[in-house]
């Protein structure tokens, strides 16, 4: 049941993450999203793959999309702009 | 119905794994923002390896790290598609660094990431 | 395409010579020392500032890979010999290897001489159209996406094949993308979107490979295909598998028209002879491919 | 008249409308008394645009519905006797500890057994670096004077207002981050872990630190001099350590590598120095990644 909870909410973060209008939203429901892939993995015994993409899914690539970001001024409302 | 519904709980990874496939594919196809198509590029990859890692699951057994001199391979699951899927998430970190790299320097260039929009621009510079 | 690959499939099977016990013929290490010093160099070349050493050192690697897969080719078709030699110190089934055959030997022989070629022929437009400092790096790229194209044509495993097509596809990005214009940054991305969707298909294609017959080695696969085709279990999943395998890899091959017309068009200036590779390489692609193909030939019969 | 498609074939594919322009001339030549009234050229994109939506959603949903339909015929999630789990990954888990002496399954299997891939994924990374710098690097290509100007602006406003919560906290836990990356690299083989995810946790603590004290405090110790030193010698030594263990086993030469006790953080042979090699160099890679984002220097 938890297992069914957790893949629906994946497919909901994924058309959230592809639909929002502002930029940051994307980024940040990514990185939900990958917090949840990393749940799952943590739950099919695969540790490696859990502490890899909480490192890089969750943590490096969500910083890389920020800092783009924060290179191309979509961060709006925020002390940059 | 009954019937297609179980099926569908019984594969609910591969099912899950499929749909965030194509849900991927599509933004990939259709989105203009260039940014969006890194992230649809990450989620399609993404539902691969999770259908990959479903694939190694074995219900009841646990992670390949041997514990207690327990040799037997009835008490582990698959390490191959962790192995896989690791080779994997690297060769994706890479690709949407290398993706982001390139947006930047055609922001620089055109100020906008919409890529229709940066088309035109080129168009209108080459004639 | 796959019908032809399938008439081809039987004469390619020569003998096959084991591996096990004693050295091996010296020769058969050529295709191991060729893949290595091509990556090898790739990695030691950020080392120099100037493109010039760079320059001798991607051409001196090139024109050793190229001998060095003459005299394989002139041992090996002397009497049709192919043999597997083992990535590692376990056997088939459990570690990587690779083959090789004549066919084999004469792509890498074919591959070094265009990249030579390339070389020569890019080098004084390299030399005027990139950076100083970011020269060594476009010498890196070319010597990394050979090592790639050898490591395709010689592989004997389809994970191994994936990762190696990725790592063609970033490096022929980077050569398309060298001269740092902003034309050539929109081929780039324009090439590497419809190259990520070929491998998205080619990798779910491999993994679903993986999930009916649970090996990832060529040879292996082809027996287990076989076998699954003759008992007529998993026929369905077959047939999709090898139509999204092809349609993957077609994606990737036809890939040089996408940047071809457009710098031709817009950046027919003058363009870098060496960054026609590329679309050798993606050609080179297909025939290393459909070579492969025959190889497990059991596939190519299940997608009739 | 095949030559012809042909031509037209391969402008459509390299994304032109002139074929649509021309056509559209040549319709006029030939309806030149009926006085067809020119469509506009946005309405003409407008709707090429449109087919091309319809047609790719079309793709997609067919796709997912054959991928569905595959996935439905192939063996049962979870069950023990599927095709996937064979004589293969038996031996990888019955006699891994014995050959490899690494206690992670997982690990023996990607730098031992299947190390050409590894090795390969390590290039990648490699080359993704080096694509990174190539775009990235500031030089004369690369340099907008405007943005520059804003760049300094914004330096400005970041040292009027320093973040105190961000500096404390950085100061707290960047320690234990490199401290729990390095942990996680030196136990790859008796834990899960191992070079990429120990090294990547190790660049997201460097960046952090680089975000809370400024670039230039990572600068005094980590220039491109050192980047490229490092991650030369990392991979060099990986690469050369991996060919001579392919050249040894294939050639069925001794390769005289101690594989130590099991379980010690001393064993397993060749592991140990590889995942030794790749956190190296994936710290810096994450790192380089971040800086050549973020300022287009080291």
């Amino acid at each position: 049941m938890f297992e069914c909870l957790l893949l629906l909410s994946l497919i909901l973060c994924a058309i959230f993450a592809l639909t929002q209008k502002r930029l940051l939203m994307v980024a940040i429901i990514y990185m939900a999203y990958s917090l949840v892939m990393t749940v799952i993995w943590a739950m099919l015994q695969s540790p490696d793959l859990a502490i890899t993409e909480a490192a890089v899914g969750a943590g490096v690539t969500g910083i890389l999309f920020f800092v783009t970001l924060k290179k191309i001024h979509a961060l709006k409302g925020t002390k940059d702009e | 119905m009954k019937e297609f519904l179980q099926t569908v709980i019984a594969y609910r990874y591969e099912t899950a794994a499929m749909i965030l496939f194509g849900i991927g594919f599509i933004n990939l196809l259709l989105q203009k923002n260039l940014l969006r198509k890194v992230m649809a590029f990450n989620v399609m990859d993404s539902s691969v390896f999770l259908f990959l890692a479903a694939q190694g699951y074995i219900e009841g057994r646990i992670a390949p790290i041997i514990v207690n001199n327990d040799l037997s391979a009835t008490t582990y699951i698959n390490p191959i598609p962790s192995g896989l899927v690791l080779t994997g998430i690297v060769v994706s970190v890479s690709v949407s660094a290398f993706f982001l790299a390139l947006i930047l320097r055609l922001y620089k260039k055109y100020h906008t990431i919409e890529f229709d929009e940066i088309m035109t621009l080129a168009k209108k510079e080459a004639e | 395409m796959m019908g032809a690959a399938l008439s081809i499939g039987p004469a390619l099977l020569f003998s096959e010579v084991s591996a096990s016990g004693g050295m091996l013929p010296w020769y058969q290490n050529i295709p191991f020392f060729s893949i290595f010093l091509l990556m090898i160099a790739g990695i030691v070349m950020p080392l120099f500032r100037k493109g010039k050493g760079g320059f001798c050192l991607a051409m001196g690697v090139s024109l050793l890979v190229a001998a060095m897969s003459a005299v394989l080719l002139v041992k090996l078709s002397a009497n049709g010999e192919r043999f597997t030699y083992m990535m590692g110190h376990y056997p088939a089934p459990w570690g990587n290897e690779i083959a090789a055959g004549p066919l084999e030997a004469l792509l890498a022989l074919m591959f070094s001489l265009i990249e030579a070629l390339a070389l020569l022929g890019g080098r004084k437009d390299a030399a005027s159209d990139i950076l100083e400092p970011k020269q060594s790096l476009f010498y890196l790229m070319m010597c990394e996406l050979q090592a790639a194209m050898l490591a395709l044509t010689y592989t004997n495993d389809i994970f191994t094949a994936y990762v190696f097509i990725e790592i063609s596809t970033l490096a022929a990005c980077s050569i398309v993308m060298a001269r740092d214009t902003a034309k050539t940054i929109v081929a780039t991305i324009r090439y590497l979107v419809i190259s990520l969707l070929g491998s998205g298909l080619f990798l779910i294609g491999v993994v679903m490979l993986y999930c009916i017959t649970g090996h990832l080695l060529i040879p292996q696969l082809g027996e287990k295909i076989a076998e699954l085709v003759a008992t007529g279990t998993y026929t369905e999943p077959l047939t999709i598998v090898a139509g999204l395998l092809f349609i993957g890899v077609a994606i990737k091959c036809a890939l040089f028209r996408f940047t071809r017309g457009f710098r031709l068009r817009t950046a027919a200036r003058r363009r870098p002879r060496a960054r026609c590779f590329p679309a050798w390489c993606s050609r080179g692609i297909s025939y290393c491919w459909s070579s492969s193909f025959t190889r497990c030939s059991p596939l190519s019969s299940s997608a009739r | 008249m095949g030559k012809k498609f042909l031509s037209k074939f391969e402008n459509w594919l390299n994304g032109e409308e002139m074929p649509l322009r021309e056509r559209h001339v040549r319709s006029l030549h030939r309806k030149k008394h009926v006085q067809a009234e020119p469509l506009p050229e946005d309405v003409r994109i407008n709707r090429f645009i449109h087919l091309y939506h319809v047609s790719a959603v079309l793709v997609a949903v067919c796709l997912v519905g054959v991928l569905l339909y595959t996935v439905f015929h192939l063996p049962l999630f979870g069950s023990p006797n599927n095709p996937a789990s064979n004589e293969v990954a038996q031996r990888y888990i019955e006699q891994g500890l014995a050959e490899t002496g690494a206690v992670n399954a997982v690990a023996g299997m990607i730098l031992d057994y299947r190390a050409f891939d590894t090795f390969g994924e390590s290039n990648v990374l490699f080359l993704a670096i080096c694509s990174v710098i190539v775009l990235l690097l500031r030089d004369q290509n690369n340099i907008v004077v405007e943005e520059d100007v804003q760049e300094k602006h914004e330096r400005e406003i970041e040292k009027a207002n320093e973040d105190i919560i961000l500096k404390r906290i950085a100061f707290l836990i960047v320690p234990c981050i490199l401290l729990f990356g390095m942990y996680v690299v030196l136990n790859g083989h008796l834990s899960p872990g191992g070079g990429f995810s120990g090294g990547s946790i190790m660049g997201g603590g460097l960046i952090l630190f680089a975000a809370s004290y400024g670039a230039a405090r990572v600068k005094l110790f980590f220039n491109m001099r050192t980047f490229r030193t490092i991650t030369t010698t990392a991979l060099l030594c990986y690469a050369l350590s991996k060919a001579y263990s392919f050249f040894t086993g294939a050639n069925g030469l001794e390769s005289h590598i101690p594989l130590g006790t099991p379980g010690a953080i001393l064993s397993a042979g060749l592991i140990l120095i590889l995942d030794i090699c790749v956190g190296f160099v994936v710290a810096c890679t994450m790192y380089g990644f971040y800086a050549f984002i973020s300022r287009g220097e080291l």
